[in-house]
């Protein structure tokens, strides 16, 4: 054990925790006032439930000992096992239980992130049921296949530094088909949906970004020249996607706004999330470019093309940032930064892009159907979505019972 | 010269005006107001005390036009502000005696 | 009695507010609205979606004040609001039937 | 039919609404709204920038009520609203000419 | 010296330092527009006057040398010998001005949460007065019975792992005398008294519960497995906490709120607070669920029912929670996780929770009896409480001569 | 390299980043509701601009290989050669591309500073021009002659713990300059300008306050004794400040208040900026009080006769402050708390004090001369300020095409 190592993933996970009271607020500035605790409670419950599942059964699920490269073994249940004594397995200089927190705050944030594709119009109980089972049946045995010991992806060489594929890119596909199978919110197109409190936002924009460095820096598990490296890697790609967003926004529109800067900056945050261990600084500035202007593309024009209603952007956001993200660490990743990475396209290895290629393939295919499938369960059970009526009133007062701004005088 | 004076449902506004517009109205000015009547309010609770809230947010249009088009606004109004729900709201017409238009100094029916 | 109701600029109130006062009258009551007319709002983009915002945020300002001065105060509104360019505003004037001071008691003129 | 406008201190509107109930008075429209009269403004410092603000928060009340209704709602307000101190507000009667329930269609007195 | 444990400690001060304007804002959104800044100001104020208070008088009163196992003696006034070398007394590994440091942040909170309990109708003279004498009478002193060595209830065997009887129980009915000495809120149950802005509840909710990582976890003083275990421990009774307030809001009154959540999130953290370095993640679930549950009935049916106008619940929260878990400590404890500590009755020995109790009724007794008596004196002096026409006006106005969103227009 | 300094030092970079995002709301909660979100766009897009530009250029111009004393080679262009291995010319302990990052974020934060003088009315190209030359031509010498190996002013025996001088003088002599030549906002006087949102403006003191911690304590570059004084120096002259602000304000206008309490905060946490890791936690509670003062009489007095249009007070809070903080560190450094510093007047040795008046004239005098002539070269591009109707409507729609708040139903 090394105190430097572990004090530093300690902060790291309390960081990476403040990521989804963060989330919480990015979110929730960007809906309606009149759905602004029902976006607060998507988060924020989700913290409450999944910081109990993950101690329950998702720890060992995901980290228990290998079973076929599939899924961790159940030998960890409830914590049991897992102490102050390092698991050199995953992390050799720090206590297991800080390994196993530092992870927990992982699976928080994971599913708080799909909230922002169906905000505005899911139903309560619906919510959690859904945020449940995608953790147990998605999120634990994803993050077994890219980070477990003999998990199949991981063997298979697909690299993740901090959670491309088990965060972005699983949230952002699973959140487009709950978009897509609840459906559009009642008016979109006809009544304004602009966002009630961007000051809100930019907030929770600065708590995630803040919150990121313990995300990708902590990824390298100890307080190392790699865990620097990767913290200036996240640093450099929010920064350049948020002044490319600046940019294609003012070419496209004219108007550079602040919205968009920090919706840049996520999307370069989400876009360096696989790579910031294994590239350099400078390939850092490229991904964020191009994750910031794809991400526009996404939102701005893909979206409104094919017409889904990825109400705050989770899909746009995460999972193509995240796909960009995955391909990227493909064609940038060198062994000069990470000697345990591996090395891309650029440094004449075209074999990691495919490997790459194929591990966002797997996750996508996997999130979409397991969520499908998840959906079409609870809607055996209860109705997924508010009634026309509760949409109409705000799901603030029909969910909750509460207002945000109850003080009109 | 006549003031209508429309508290309708908040998420009406955007399709009353649109079809105002249609029929050539253009001048409106909106207030956000809170009101009460028959609709019954929603229970709020906040750590365990409860609210019961009369008052719901409401849209007030005012809209100030010539006596010979009162007529065809309230149809505008009366048919995109219906949902047949309790709460849908009201419409007051008053006497507007005179009206200027700061920028021109026009008084009257040539203000509007 | 009178009620005059003017749609201003936002940032003509403080300018107004004293305009008045200098010509004693210092009864009032504001409101913010948002409204149109001939000028046209500024669109605004939200994550690449495009509002066409029609309502503009101004400010009612609502007087009420005895016949004999009604001219005067429009002339003092008509004069401190102007600024020339579209979307100066509008002032309405209406009849007043009583007036109460709730402090008092008073009622009628004497109420002002 | 009448319409019965009060500016009154926001603190009184729970008890005004409750009291207007007791009365059978169940419809009004309530607007948040600053004004001027004599009361006196607070003075407000910012990083030592002195502001005399005149304008004081208050709330609007606006009942239109069958013309036999007015005198009594008029005591109810004057009686609950009132403190006694400068600021306790004003109300303002008017006529209103036609009534329309939008749900329902009725006019006249039948929509209120 | 170690740079790992000081690293960590810095970092935990510099978070239990964010409790602070984390608290301001989570009461901040719970009062009416027209007292925000008031609010806002009982906290910003105390770090102000208790970052001084702890330094020239406090930090020596609380952990100087002991005198009779009551007070700890004036050596260290103003710092004098507090310097970089450590002082192994509390915490060997690091500077003995990080430790101060450490605890500074904890005698600055703990008045703020107080503030809690009488907010909307202090005066303000009277509040600073309060605050001074109480920091100095009651708050020094009990630091010392807790935690000083030679302190007597540390003697006598009393477990406090971060602060439950010298921060949340000591504030909390502190509060509550405050509240009663005072009176209520004029038009309490007439008019409507919710909050102004639940957003920024959340926000204060996701600080504190941010900084309560230092705070729990930091009062291991060292970036140990221990630490990681109080880490994982108030996540977890947290979490459980928000889950059972909304579950019983749910039961008891139709829907689960946001600010439910939230507070529940609160009660959970302060009830843990004294086990947080002696029970496992499994019984953290517990003290955490039965935290959330207690301090939902004491908020929202005793107080009712009694009819004290504990604001926003400084006494349900700090006080009942607090008191939760001093007694959880002494049920849950185990030499498993703290071979420092000692077992609770569930572990078979029911001796600790007597003296738990014991602690916890010494603990009540003098905060109510000293805040009483420092009231009075007070009272003498000047009024303790705004008059009738300020409080109407709102406190922004009447004391502190600003609005809160002066921008009207 | 010792993981417990890297850890450190990883961390106080994130909390030294988290002042930015928490300086957008500071300055964003004072200014008025239509250009709100200007002002959060002005520290947002430095973030972005300049976590390149020091990248690119910025932090070789600094720190790289001196040459006379004046500016550092271009060697280190685009990070190369800056990696994981420590550069023990600054910090014998941490991977180098850690101590470029930590330095990074202050050459992030003083661009942003500047922007609170000039907001409200700057064209946003404009505004982008100026942050790049003056970050390029006055930041990155600046922070050569005090911090890099060979400085001039460094060489002189200059006393700069924390960025007294490169960051806030700089910063807030450089604003003054911005508002002179811009002139005044339209309507000064006779409008309200008064802030819209105080806890908006709070929330960002309070984030400030937190990253301070890292900014000072930070800058003893690893996780020691010297860092534990510099964070308790940083938090007594904060509080202290805060204090000092809150009497005078009571003595001078009546009242204390909220907005009052959190900028005196700010003036202390400049003040101690420059003799952090140089003084006694006794001469901080001076530097603190004094500073609290002169920056209130500044903006409440100077301001108002001299009729400049500091709208944020960028000046009278980082040029007055900084100004007192560099000369208080001339009168109270002591050997006892850094023996690589140098006694000040206060303990004989008055030569040091004359060093630093000399080193804060120099600053001045570039800053402003810089600027000026920066301004200059930019207007000949373009037009600096917006224009009357764009100021009438607001920065928000006329800069961005965005509201702050739209949802006004
Ligand atoms: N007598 C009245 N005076 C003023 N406003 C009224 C009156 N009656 C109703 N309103 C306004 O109309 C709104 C809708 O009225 P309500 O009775 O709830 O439904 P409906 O219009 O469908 O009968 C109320 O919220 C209130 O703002
Ligand atoms: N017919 C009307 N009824 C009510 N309000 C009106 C009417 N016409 C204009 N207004 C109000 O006056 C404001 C200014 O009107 P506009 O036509 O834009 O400019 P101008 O007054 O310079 O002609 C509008 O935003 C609206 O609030
Ligand atoms: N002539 C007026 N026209 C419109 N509103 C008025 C007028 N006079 C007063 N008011 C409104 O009534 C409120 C209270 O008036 P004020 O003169 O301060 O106290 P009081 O009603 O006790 O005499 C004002 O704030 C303003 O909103």
């Amino acid at each position: 054990m090394d105190t430097g190592d572990t004090s530093f993933i300690m902060i790291c996970t309390a960081l990476v925790f403040l990521m989804t009271p963060g989330l919480a607020l990015f979110y929730g500035g960007m809906v309606r006032k009149k759905n602004v605790l029902s976006t607060l409670m998507h988060s924020w419950i989700v913290i409450g439930l999944m910081s109990l599942q993950w101690i329950l059964v998702g720890y060992t699920l995901a980290f228990g000992p290998d079973i076929h490269g599939l899924i961790g073994g159940l030998n960890w249940l409830g914590l049991n096992g897992v102490g102050i004594d390092p698991n050199p397995d995953y992390a050799a200089t720090i206590p297991a239980i800080v390994f196993m927190a530092f992870q927990m705050m992982f699976a928080v944030i994971t599913p708080a992130l799909i909230s922002g594709s169906f905000a505005e119009r899911m139903r309560f109980p619906a919510f959690i049921a859904f945020v449940l089972l995608w953790a147990t049946f998605v999120y634990d045995p994803l993050a077994h296949w890219v980070w477990g010991v003999g998990g199949f992806l991981r063997t298979l060489g697909a690299l993740d530094f901090a959670g491309g594929n088990v965060v972005h890119i699983s949230s952002g596909y699973s959140g487009l088909i709950v978009a897509l199978v609840l459906g559009k919110r009642k008016g979109l197109g006809k009544e304004s949906m602009a966002p009630h409190h961007i000051p809100m936002t930019v907030l929770g924009a600065g708590l995630l970004w803040f919150g990121w460095f313990g995300f990708n820096a902590g990824s390298a598990l100890g307080a190392s020249g790699l865990a620097g490296m990767a913290f200036v890697n996240t640093n450099t790609a929010a920064a350049a996607a948020a002044v490319a967003w600046a940019v294609v926004e003012r070419l496209h529109r004219g108007k550079s706004t602040m919205l968009g800067a920090a919706s840049g900056a996520v999307a370069g945050l989400v876009a360096i999330t696989p790579g910031a261990g294994f590239v350099t600084p400078l390939s850092s500035i490229f991904i964020g470019l191009v994750g910031g202007i794809v991400c526009y593309l996404a939102i701005s024009i893909m979206k409104a093309k094919f017409g889904y209603d990825d109400a705050l952007d989770a899909f746009g956001c995460h999972g193509i940032g995240g796909t960009w993200g995955a391909l990227a660490t493909g064609i940038f990743a060198t062994k000069t930064i990470n000697s345990a990475g591996a090395d891309g396209l650029f440094y004449g290895n075209a074999s990691l892009l495919g490997i790459q290629a194929l591990s966002v393939l797997i996750t996508v295919v996997f999130a979409v159907v397991a969520t499908f499938i998840i959906l079409k369960v609870i809607g055996l059970v209860m109705k997924l979505r508010v009634s026309e009526e509760q949409e109409a009133i705000g799901l603030n007062l029909s969910l909750h019972g509460e207002e945000a701004y109850p003080d009109f005088i | 010269m006549k003031k209508i004076e429309a508290i309708i449902r908040p998420g009406k506004l955007d399709s009353l005006k649109d079809a105002l517009g249609a029929h050539g109205v253009n001048g409106l000015t909106v207030t956000q107001v809170i009101g009460c009547g028959k609709q019954k309010g929603q229970t709020q609770v906040y750590r365990g005390v409860e609210y019961n809230v009369h008052l719901i947010p409401k849209v007030k249009v005012e809209i100030v036009v010539m006596d010979q088009y009162v007529e065809e606004v309230i149809q505008v109004i009366t048919k995109v502000a219906r949902t047949g729900e309790i709460g849908d709201g009201k419409i007051f017409v008053s006497a507007v005696e005179n009206a200027y238009t700061i920028r021109t100094g026009a008084t009257g029916e040539n203000a509007l």
